[in-house]
């Protein structure tokens, strides 16, 4: 065993079983504290499901999910993000009948939203705390460079911006690990460029990310470690320069194409 | 700049319907006398609102056409109430507040009825109900009648009565009943299972059915199953007519059918379709006027009103439009001895003795605000497609 | 008078709930094939059912048409109005939600309830059963004639359209439409065109069951609303979308009411199907032969 | 949408609190009171439930039914035990609210149609109850001897209980208005765009959803209360299937997105069907029928979502 102290996401023995389909077979392994790992694999590999395992989405047939060495499998969605994992999603879910700034004051939610009587009768405290999420997610959305779109509505922004919006908005839940789940998919180049010193950037204030992605410049250029699924389970794992020229791994994209 | 704008689209709104609802105002004439209605004319007792308008607008015409009542023209105020308990609150309010009105006739259910009672109370105004519970006309905590209510329909109690007496007349000691879960269905059963004790007769099955049912045959072979010597049916609508004919498929043969006073119309016994013969059920004078022998005290008023609506709406009527016949007649027969006096006309009705209605000779007193007895009804058989007195 | 068994009992009853249940399975299945297309639940559903019974009732009887002319000619008045219906109300409709489609078929449904009124009156009208009115006793339990035709009628219903949709390039166009709409749109099939056949079959279906059930229970012009709930428990119960489950669903809906009214308590009858019902939703919410996945990929 | 709009609050309460003595001194309207008692009770129903539908996004066809637990509830609770009418509303409102939170938790992790075919059923299970529990309920004929409400005393005449009704009414705008301005009422806009992302983002999306179930619940439990003390009477027919459709048009009139449009949609409907609508008679149902068609088809963010549809209009044009 390594550090322990190290080790922020640890998977053991996870079986996800869909009805006769295999979903995912014992793909153990460990994501290191402060790192980028990404997830890849041809289509139906079993990475979106392996997220939804990991965030609460899917209960799994048998297995582990430890998150800073607590096992995590039975919480909720909801609770797992306010336990410190938020996520994005594959098929872009922003909140489209909100504002921009609105939509990252909703990441706060977890952590420090008002319950409905405080809010209802707007109890000082309340105001206070809404005070201060406004400020947070002013604070967020600088960061990533959207502030001055902040008061348009939600779904006026293009596609890429509403994919940055995403992960605004997952950074609002203050977590310790991200799942991006192909945050560069229907980018051009330059937005996943901006995308890629994006993580960067994000990686760099503490908190680790873990991320699903189809573009292989992006993952090659930023991870630090690769996992490499195929069928659920796991036929590869290690540094980019590694994973390129593992003899499984190209066996598994020439074969599925 | 919001404000103003506001302000403009309230008076406007304001203004608005003030002009539309400007009453005009016949000149050269003496006061009318205002009258106000509430019916049920349409949703769920339309059965007995539509009926109920239609006489009272008929009568207004005839009284009108004759001179008024002493000079003064007559004028029916007629609400729709739907039905519905909130509307019907609101309508007499509205009659009593902004027409004001001399007098309340309806609302057409006893729920309604019931309903506007601390109303016409509070305001002192005499309501004339057309609707039947004896709660209507009973104080249940004191016993005795509201002070400014009446009502024009025989109690339940009184139909039932005459049913049961006529079944204890045939030796009959076991019975099912049927009804439906409107207030009509719901209120006759309760006098029927109430009344029942008192004539010896056993009830060995009570059961119920929706007003939009398509289909009975369920609670009649239950009733089968239990085989009582007569069974009677409380409802109102289609139902009742479905109900002869699933008795008739089932060869329920043997057992005497009887329907309340709700069945009072040929139109039921031709959309039976021959599934009526035999079926007996208690009816008010008007609706077998012809039938009665000339010396029945109720002959020429029943007869009269009975051609005057076939000739007016080309549809035969229902017995229900004759409680809108006595309530607007009890009231002009006050209003032409007090004129347009409410406490008056609240203390000539109840003092009336012997006004010769459609359904039956009233005589009221302070006890007594239906001021009907035993024999408002009559038993009719349906024999050969029509009715015929029964023995 | 003879003593009823207990088996002739629960035959009959047995055979009232088939009855009925045939007749709302034919409600179910008009609200699917508007449901598969559109994703609405269409509630003026239960007001084809009405106007159908009360326009072969002008024809038939006011009007003395011989019974097979009366049938096609409601039928095609009926399935007219349900054209007018998709073209006038639902297809202005800019931007569909359950709410909005809810509220726009209840519109519907008062304006054809309204319109019936102001033509047929609020008195019921009756029909003559399709051959007469004696009854055939089978070991202790009574069938009338026209049971029979209502169950054959569900039977000939179910028969035709499975023919159009199997065999018809009509039917496997809407059914492509049912599966995904984008999709059926750009293999070139006119998406409006089906949306539009689906609201003439169902308003055809509902005319159908109209004339069969009004000799049995009579028509009047509000008769519709009860007919919709009914259909629509129906359908649910069956899952939404599925043509078995309708009639799956129709036939438990009206076999618990006959057997609850028989059995336990009529006035509660209508509460007992709608509990069984609620513990299907609650504990297989896409409904008895409803498919989880089909449902997922539904807007609504 | 989130600026807090002191004024026209301010404003239009002054309207209503001025409106008696307007319709006083006009006598074609001088009835028009009375019928704004019944909008106000509607309002505070249709406030309740423009949060749960318009907000987040959950349909209820069977609001009509708590309307009628609360009624009914301060009806038993007073009539037939003698308790206090206030403690009666209070109680009505809690019993309602757990009654919303045992139907909620099974029905809300339903959707769509499911969801509003399960709240029908619960509507009319709950109307049959009425219907059938005669005992408690006086069956169809319904029940009397409700008494009314009073304060130190005084007993609520009509006038007094315009002010209550509108009062409360008030009283429950701003509460629910200051719920959808906070980060709850951002929550709830959450799960109405996007389940998945509102969990994802620590929204407890089932917690959340019965909590406002039962919220828009107990409103209507209160108004039901408040219509029973008025009216001293009630009986199940108020409370039918066709009463929950009715508040289902209230609120799309008014916009369903908008807590303003329930109270105008509640007004409006209220006018219309207990008002304008009569001089149609008969043909008033098609009449009903040709207005709410005009309103899905033309306004489909109802009369409140006017003013946005202009704006963009004007935006729109070059």
């Amino acid at each position: 065993m390594g550090p322990e102290k190290d080790c922020i996401l640890d998977i053991r023995d996870l079986v996800m079983r869909f009805g006769g389909l295999m979903a995912l077979y014992r793909p153990d392994f460990v994501v290191m504290r402060g790192s980028i790992t990404a997830i890849i694999g041809p289509n139906g590999a079993g990475k979106t499901t392996l997220f939804n395992v990991i965030t609460g989405f899917l209960i799994p047939t048998e297995g582990l999910v430890l998150f800073n060495d607590k096992p995590i499998t039975c919480l909720k969605p909801h609770q797992i993000s306010r336990i410190g994992i938020s996520r994005t999603f594959q098929t872009v879910e922003i909140f489209r009948n909100m504002t921009v700034l609105e939509n990252v004051m909703l990441g706060f939610h977890g952590r420090m939203g008002s319950s409905f009587t405080a809010s209802g009768l707007k109890a000082p405290w309340a105001v206070k705390k809404e005070n201060l999420i406004k400020e947070k997610a002013e604070g967020i959305l600088k960061f990533i460079g959207l502030s001055r779109k902040s008061n348009h509505a939600a779904d006026s922004l293009p596609l890429g911006e509403q994919k940055i919006l995403e992960v605004a908005r997952a950074l609002a839940c203050e977590p310790a690990l991200i799942c991006l789940d192909e945050p560069a998919a229907g980018l051009n180049e330059t937005e996943s460029h901006v995308l890629s010193s994006l993580i960067r950037a994000i990686k760099e204030k503490g908190i680790t990310v873990l991320l699903v992605e189809h573009d292989m410049k992006v993952v090659m250029d930023i991870s630090d470690d690769i996992l490499v699924l195929n069928h659920g389970q796991k036929i590869a794992q290690g540094p980019p320069d590694e994973i390129k020229s593992h003899p499984r791994v190209i066996e598994a994209y020439l074969g599925d194409e | 700049m919001r404000l103003s704008k506001l302000f403009i689209v309230v008076s406007i709104c304001l203004i608005g319907s003030g002009w539309a609802m400007t009453p005009a105002i016949a000149a050269g004439e003496k006061e009318a006398y205002k009258v106000g209605a509430v019916f049920s004319v349409t949703g769920r007792a339309s059965f007995l609102g539509d009926p109920e308008k239609k006489t009272v607008e008929m009568v207004a015409e005839e009284i009108n056409k004759a001179g008024g009542i002493n000079g003064h023209p007559l004028e029916v105020i007629v609400y729709d109430d739907e039905g519905d308990a909130t509307k019907c609150n609101l309508a007499v309010k509205k009659l009593i507040t902004k027409d004001k009105v001399c007098a309340v006739m309806g609302p057409s259910v006893s729920g309604n009825s019931i309903a506007v009672i601390p109303v016409v109370e509070e305001n002192e105004v005499p309501l004339v109900s057309c609707a039947a519970s004896y709660k209507i006309v009973t104080n249940e905590e004191t016993g005795k009648p509201f002070k400014w209510v009446f009502k024009t329909p025989q109690s339940d109690s009184l139909a039932v009565d005459s049913i049961y007496t006529h079944m204890k007349k045939k030796g009959i000691s076991k019975i099912a009943i049927l009804s439906d879960t409107t207030g009509y269905g719901a209120s006759g059963r309760e006098e029927l299972v109430r009344m029942a004790k008192d004539f010896g007769l056993e009830i060995v099955a009570d059961e119920t059915y929706g007003p939009k049912d398509t289909d009975m045959m369920a609670q009649l072979t239950k009733i089968k199953g239990k085989a009582p010597q007569a069974v009677v049916n409380w409802s109102i609508g289609p139902t009742q007519v479905t109900i002869l004919r699933n008795f008739k498929d089932l060869a329920m043969t043997g057992i005497i059918f009887y329907q309340s006073h709700g069945f009072g119309s040929r139109e039921n016994i031709k959309l039976a379709a021959g599934a009526a013969e035999g079926v007996f059920c208690p009816l008010g004078a008007c609706n077998i006027a012809e039938l009665l022998p000339d010396t029945h005290p109720q002959k020429a008023v029943a007869m009269q009103y009975m051609n005057s609506y076939a000739a007016k709406y080309k549809e035969p009527l229902s017995s229900f439009g004759g409680h809108g016949w006595d309530a607007l007649y009890l009231v002009v027969d006050a209003l032409k001895a007090v004129g347009c006096d409410k406490a008056a006309i609240r203390d000539h009705i109840e003092k009336r003795k012997g006004f010769v209605g459609q359904h039956g000779v009233f005589n009221f007193s302070p006890d007594d605000h239906n001021g009907l007895g035993n024999d408002a009804f009559s038993m009719v058989v349906v024999k050969d497609g029509d009715w015929a007195l029964a023995d | 008078m003879e003593q009823i068994s207990l088996s002739g009992q629960l035959l009959q009853y047995l055979i009232t709930g088939i009855t009925i249940g045939s007749l709302y399975a034919m409600v179910a299945i008009g609200f699917n094939i508007i449901y598969d297309v559109t994703e609405i639940i269409n509630f003026a559903q239960g007001e084809f059912v009405a106007l159908g019974g009360l326009t072969m009732a002008s024809l038939n009887v006011t009007l003395g048409i011989p019974l097979v002319f009366a049938f096609c000619g409601t039928v095609v008045f009926v399935t007219l109005i349900g054209l007018l219906m998709d073209r006038l109300a639902i297809r202005p409709i800019r931007q569909p939600s359950v709410v909005t489609l809810i509220i726009a078929t209840i519109a519907v449904s008062f304006i054809l309830r309204g319109a019936a009124m102001y033509f047929w009156g609020k008195d019921p009208y009756d029909l003559p059963p399709f051959s007469g009115r004696t009854p055939i006793n089978i070991l202790g339990g009574v069938i009338q004639p026209q049971y029979l035709w209502v169950i054959a009628f569900l039977v000939i219903v179910v028969v035709l359209l499975s023919f159009f949709f199997d065999r018809t390039i009509a039917g496997k166009a809407m059914r492509a439409c049912a599966d995904n709409t984008d999709a059926a749109s750009l293999v070139g099939i006119n998406v409006n065109r089906m949306v539009l056949m689906s609201f003439a079959l169902s308003a055809a279906i509902g005319a159908v069951a109209g004339i069969i059930i009004t000799p049995i229970s009579l028509m009047e012009y509000d008769r519709g609303a009860m007919l919709a709930v009914k259909g629509f428990s129906a359908v649910i119960l069956g899952g939404l979308g599925s043509f078995p489950g309708a009639i799956l669903g129709g036939l438990i809906l009206g076999l618990i009411e006959s057997f609850g009214a028989g059995l336990i308590s009529s006035g509660y009858k209508d509460a007992f199907a709608l509990l069984v019902l609620l513990g299907v939703l609650f504990f297989k919410p896409s409904g008895i032969l409803g498919n989880v996945e089909i449902s997922k990929i539904k807007r609504f | 949408m989130l600026r807090y709009r002191k004024y026209p609050v301010l404003i239009v309460s002054l309207i209503i609190a001025f409106f008696p003595w307007v319709a006083a001194h006009v006598p074609a309207i001088d009835h028009y009171p009375d019928i704004m008692i019944f909008a106000g009770i509607y309002a505070i129903i249709t406030i309740g439930l423009s949060l749960l539908m318009g907000y987040t996004g959950q349909i209820s066809l069977g609001h009509a039914a708590f309307y009628g637990i609360g009624a009914y509830a301060s009806a038993i609770f007073t009539s037939r035990y003698g308790w206090n009418p206030w403690l009666s509303m209070l109680l009505g409102t809690v019993l309602t609210s757990l009654i919303a939170i045992v139907v909620g938790g099974p029905a809300l992790k339903l959707k769509g149609h499911y969801l509003a075919m399960a709240t029908l059923a619960f509507g009319i299970i709950v109307f049959i109850i009425f219907n059938e529990e005669a005992g408690f309920t006086g069956g169809p004929d319904g029940m009397t001897g409700i008494p009314g409400l009073s304060i130190f005393g005084f007993k609520l005449n009509a006038e007094r209980y315009y002010y209550l009704v509108w009062g409360i009414a008030l009283l429950v705008f701003l509460f629910t208005t200051n719920i959808i301005q906070s980060s709850a009422g951002r929550a709830l806009r959450a799960i109405h765009s996007s389940e998945a992302a509102a969990m994802a983002m620590g929204v407890n999306v089932p917690g959340c959803k019965i909590v406002v179930f039962a919220y828009s619940a107990g409103l209507a439990s209160l108004a039901g209360s408040l219509y029973a003390h008025y009216m001293n009477f009630l009986n199940p027919s108020t409370f039918d299937i066709f009463f929950g459709i009715k508040l289902l048009i209230m609120i799309s009139l008014g916009g369903i997105h908008y807590i303003w449009g329930a109270v105008i949609g509640a007004v409006i409907v209220t006018f219309l069907s207990y008002e304008w609508l009569h001089y149609f008679e008969e043909l008033e149902i098609l009449v009903y029928g040709l207005i709410l068609l005009m309103i899905t088809v033309f306004l489909p963010q109802g009369l409140a979502g006017i003013p946005e549809m202009i704006k963009n209009r004007f935006k729109a044009a070059p």
